[in-house]
């Protein structure tokens, strides 16, 4: 009993973490899917949603109900086990990475020495829900797409890894905290600007977002490896998008934009959750209206981008910034 | 291209070369072709450098009558090549010499079963696979022509020049068996 | 090497040019209607099916029956019918029916008709759920006019 | 169809066949691509067409001849004023009717605003292809402008039957004048827009030059006509070739190109907007006044038996009309030469040894309309 009285207080504080974490999935989804339809409608000339609600703020819960509501297909010559267990796989480990983001200086789950890694091994994982999805669909477009989203990702991962890597070098720590306590004077973005700019390319990589939204690419493969679900699972996978979406901007809010730094406002002790929030919702925007302009590449040119400038762009920065900690 | 070099080669392959009013007609020259000259044809009109712009069929009697168009790049020269298919609704495919050909004689066969010989896939193109042999535009007894109503009568009354033809068209007398429905 | 890097910055800053197109487009105003709400006026020279005219003076049809529209629809999709009536010269017109499934809208009959007695409604929001729907009665349609 | 899928993927083991169509997002229509991948390289490509063919040139010998004009239209949606300008040309031809002045001023313009609005919906329609997703509606925001205008005068918005033999339906306005300048200058200054967002983009280039390339010889031995030959460098237009109606009069450029791929046809087709907005304003400058139909129009309209042939410049290329008359007024055979149809012909060609998402590009850049291919 004793010992259930002292892990009390930490079993607590992962439920509540837990709860926080889905809240700010949902949450996020919804919030991302309505601004998604709207800014690509205004973009391109016309209202988006305007018909659920005004201007249209329900038209995700109502997607939500459609969606839940839809059968879920397995097809005929599909493997039924790996089929369905692919959106859970894609769906479930964005919950852990939230755990250690640092949303104030004071909001935060754990603080973990290896942060980075939590997250960037738990991202990873959203890869292999693709790939299981999509080999197990028995659809040759499914199937592509898989194929191109495990290349692509392995590709981009390297980048992303040596861009986020000159900063620990400057930081010498994974703890995500840390890092951006190491950020009081000016933010990394002013020092590292190169590393920015590869870690903000990377991540359109990463996530799958046009214009490198080549596994689902939908004039080409049909809607790539969740060609074959439906309903729910596809909505999972969709979840996930966008979760980790959110990921990725919050490790460039807190590698690079000095995570919940900024102006304190008054009246108000936890200003730092509103800048660190402002900051992410920012980069999101920009993968938004990235995605609403641009083409798609193909599917060399996207590799060779990223083996002839992304990654020896960032050895150089990464060697110059070691020389330059060595020096300093 | 030369016009005069080309007529020559034309008259040394074909039956009869014909001067067409274009203002009328819309074409140059109709140039008639043994069956067994079609492919010298079309490889010759490929080294003069004309595209294939047409191919396609005309149920008329005694035979069918295949209808090659071809037109050239630089010069305005729209030359129609008839040439009538034998016994056993069979012609040689040009198909290896203008790739074009493939489907236009794909289509051919859909449409009026006419065979060309040597033509590598002679599946149906635009007709369902169990459509073969609905050869759709073959014309029935009664309304199948000859070859002779069809061409262009000489005008009879006065010769009047092609290039102004008389507004009223009823007025020409054409003495076709004509045996159309009202 | 010197291609190299011109290619990334030309690539590049028509990457931004990009961006600043969509987002000038971002903020302008937005050119679509919402269409059941909001309507646009649909110019009166619009074709959509074919109606008998009504006759502002005598408050009936103009049509004298000759069959002629009927006759130049290339669809066959006029059908029309008359009897002979006291007091009334030549035939007077007893049906008159539109298979608008048929109709491809060249306007044949419209052009062909001697006493313009045919004209286009403006009505383009069409659907149904039976074919049977689009089998106008003109005549009817005519009498109940306004 | 016949290429019996299960027994190819049988004989040549490491090769796969994909079924592209006909319900694919990127085929425009109901038009199959039966690809032969090693890889995601398309080895060998086999279009399977047919699933729109709605028997035009039947229905053609059992109606009268001028009873075919609303069918042009169906063949090809997109450019279907263009497709009554040749079909009436070739009746007029054939029966020897003059058409007036003002008639052929009227069907030059209203032609080259369909030959235009065709070039914008494949505009966007092509980089909805290459996935990127505004430039559709950009296009189709000026577009709407164009249907406006002719919706106006024809009084349909796609599939117009405007054109008669020996004249049009319908006369055109003051209205027509000036909306129709308003949207000449709306749409010049549209021009730097497209080519800031699209033309000069790093990543369309990327996906479009030295894709699919074609030369003049192949042009010639598929027949492809129109934007895709003249982006080999070869500056033929029936407009200027065979000058039909009053393009002579007109002071326009044929663009072109030389390198003959996919980069080059899409140049050649954004810049033939240009030119059709030159010859529109020209027209608009010198319209003369007079009737809209000729004089003596036959009702039964006989037409000498003989064979006629009418070719236009259709926005995808070369439309041949070709009609064997026995003397009647029904024709005795109508074939219709569609541009796509010999267009996409070359697909097994053009398109062999290529990536999956180069087929893409490479059959966007055809502009492929397929009702006209199946008719």
């Amino acid at each position: 009993m004793e010992i259930f009285y002292s892990i009390l207080p930490e079993l607590i504080r992962i439920v509540v973490c837990a709860v926080c974490g889905a809240v700010i999935v949902f949450g996020n989804a919804l919030v991302m899917g309505y601004a998604e339809r709207k800014l690509a409608g205004h973009i391109m000339l016309r209202p988006g949603p305007m018909e659920v609600g005004p201007h249209g703020i329900y038209q995700l819960v109502v997607d939500g109900l459609k969606l839940m509501g839809k059968q879920l297909v397995v097809p005929a010559k599909a493997d039924p086990l790996l089929f369905r267990f692919a959106p859970l796989l894609a769906f479930a480990p964005v919950f852990v990475p939230l755990l250690v983001i640092p949303f104030s200086s004071k909001l935060q789950g754990f603080d973990l020495d290896i942060g980075l890694l939590v997250i960037l091994a738990l991202a990873s994982i959203n890869l292999l829900a693709v790939l299981i999805g999509g080999w197990s669909s028995n659809n040759k477009y499914s199937l592509f797409g898989a194929f191109r989203a495990v290349s692509q990702n392995v590709a981009y991962e390297i980048p992303m890894l040596l861009s986020l890597l000159s900063i620990i070098f400057m930081t010498n720590t994974f703890s995500l905290k840390a890092v951006v306590a190491a950020q009081s004077p000016v933010w990394f973005i002013v020092i590292q600007p190169l590393a920015f700019l590869i870690y903000l390319v990377s991540i359109v990589a990463e996530t799958n977002r046009a214009p490198f939204d080549l596994p689902e690419a939908e004039s080409e493969l049909t809607a790539g490896f969740h060609t074959e679900y439906s309903g729910m699972s596809f909505s999972l996978f969709v979840l996930g998008e966008y979760a980790n979406m959110f990921i990725v901007s919050s490790v460039a809010t807190v590698f690079f934009l000095g995570g919940s730094s900024g102006i304190p406002l008054p009246y108000f002790e936890y200003s730092g959750i509103i800048w660190f929030m402002l900051k992410v919702y920012t980069l999101m925007f920009f993968l938004v209206w990235i995605r609403w302009t641009y083409p798609r590449t193909r599917f060399d040119q996207l590799m060779n981008f990223c083996w002839k400038y992304l990654i020896p762009f960032a050895l150089v920065n990464l060697l110059i910034t070691v020389v330059m900690v060595k020096l300093l | 291209m030369d016009i005069n070099k080309v007529k020559k080669q034309w008259q040394e392959l074909s039956t009869a070369v014909e001067d067409i009013d274009y203002a009328v007609s819309g074409y140059d020259y109709s140039v008639c072709l043994e069956r067994d000259k079609v492919r010298d044809f079309a490889a010759m009109m490929l080294d003069e450098g004309f595209y294939l712009v047409d191919l396609m069929a005309v149920h008329v009697t005694p035979a069918i009558e295949v209808v090659y168009q071809f037109a050239h790049f630089e010069t305005r020269c729209r030359v129609m090549a008839r040439a009538f298919v034998d016994d056993q609704v069979e012609i040689s495919t040009i198909s290896d010499i203008y790739q074009g050909a493939n489907w236009h004689e794909r289509e051919t066969r859909d449409f009026h079963g006419v065979v060309f010989v040597g033509h590598p896939y002679l599946e149906p193109l635009i007709l369902a696979e169990e459509d073969v042999d609905l050869k759709p535009l073959l014309k029935e007894e009664a309304k199948l022509q000859d070859v002779d109503a069809v061409r262009r009568q000489p005008p009879e009354p006065a010769p009047e020049p092609k290039a102004k033809p008389e507004p009223k068209p009823e007025a020409k007398p054409e003495a076709v068996k004509s045996q159309e429905q009202s | 090497m010197k291609s190299y890097f011109s290619e990334l910055f030309t690539g590049a800053w028509s990457l931004i040019l990009g961006l600043k197109v969509t987002i000038k487009a971002l903020f302008s105003p937005i050119v679509t209607y919402q269409y059941p709400r909001e309507k646009l006026v649909v110019t009166p020279n619009y074709r959509g099916h074919i109606d008998l005219v009504k006759d502002a003076e005598t408050g009936a049809h103009k049509c004298i029956t000759c069959g002629s529209c009927m006759r130049e629809c290339p669809s066959d999709c006029i059908f029309l019918d008359g009897e002979k009536r006291e007091g009334v010269k030549g035939k007077a017109l007893t049906i008159f029916t539109l298979n608008f499934t048929k109709c491809s809208l060249c306007g044949a009959c419209v052009e062909v008709c001697p006493t313009d007695a045919l004209d286009y409604s403006n009505e383009y929001e069409l659907a149904g759920f039976t074919r049977e729907e689009f089998h106008y009665d003109l005549l009817k349609r005519v009498e109940e006019r306004e | 169809m016949s290429m019996d899928i299960e027994v190819l993927e049988d004989s040549r083991h490491h090769r796969y066949v994909l079924n592209m169509g006909p319900q694919h997002p990127s085929t425009h229509g109901v038009l199959r691509v039966l690809l032969e991948l090693e890889g995601e390289y398309a080895m060998e490509l086999l279009p399977v067409l047919g699933y729109g063919h709605r028997c035009h040139e039947k229905i053609a010998e059992f109606k009268p001849a001028k009873s075919f004009m609303p069918n042009t239209a169906r063949m090809d949606y997109l450019g279907a004023l263009i497709y009554n300008q040749g079909f009436a040309q070739l009746l007029e031809k054939a029966a020897g009717i003059e058409v007036p002045e003002r008639v052929e001023y009227i069907r030059v313009m209203a032609s080259e605003l369909n030959r235009i609005q065709s070039h914008l919906l494949w505009y966007g329609a092509y980089l909805l292809d290459l996935g990127a997703f505004t430039p559709i509606m950009y296009a189709f925001d000026d577009r709407e402008h164009i249907l406006d205008i002719l919706e106006d005068v024809t009084g349909s918005r796609l599939t117009y039957c405007y054109f008669r033999v020996g004249g049009v339906s319908k006369d055109i306005d003051d209205k027509f004048v000036t909306s129709t300048r308003a949207f000449i200058d709306r749409l010049r200054s549209r021009f730097p827009m497209y080519e800031d967002l699209v033309n000069g983009n790093v990543i369309l280039q990327k996906r479009l030059i030295d894709v699919g390339e074609l030369t003049p010889h192949i042009c010639a031995r598929y027949g492809i006509t129109g934007p895709m030959l003249r982006g080999t460098g070869v500056a033929y237009d029936l407009r200027r070739a065979e000058p039909y109606s009053i393009y002579s009069e007109f002071d326009f450029e044929i663009p072109t190109e030389t390198k003959g791929d996919c980069m080059a046809s899409f140049l050649v087709r954004f810049r033939e907007m240009e030119q059709s907005l030159r010859i529109i304003e020209q027209a608009l400058d010198r319209l003369p006044e007079g009737p809209i139909m000729a004089a003596k129009v036959p009702k039964k309209l006989k037409i000498p038996a003989g064979d006629y042939n009418s070719s236009v410049e259709a926005p995808r290329g070369e439309l041949s009309y070709y009609l064997v008359s026995d003397g009647s007024d029904v024709p005795y055979r109508l074939k219709v030469r569609t541009p796509s149809y010999s267009n996409l012909s070359v697909v097994p060609e053009m398109c062999q040894g290529m990536l999956l998402s180069d087929v893409v590009s490479a059959m966007g850049s055809l502009d492929l309309v397929i009702p006209e291919i199946d008719r």
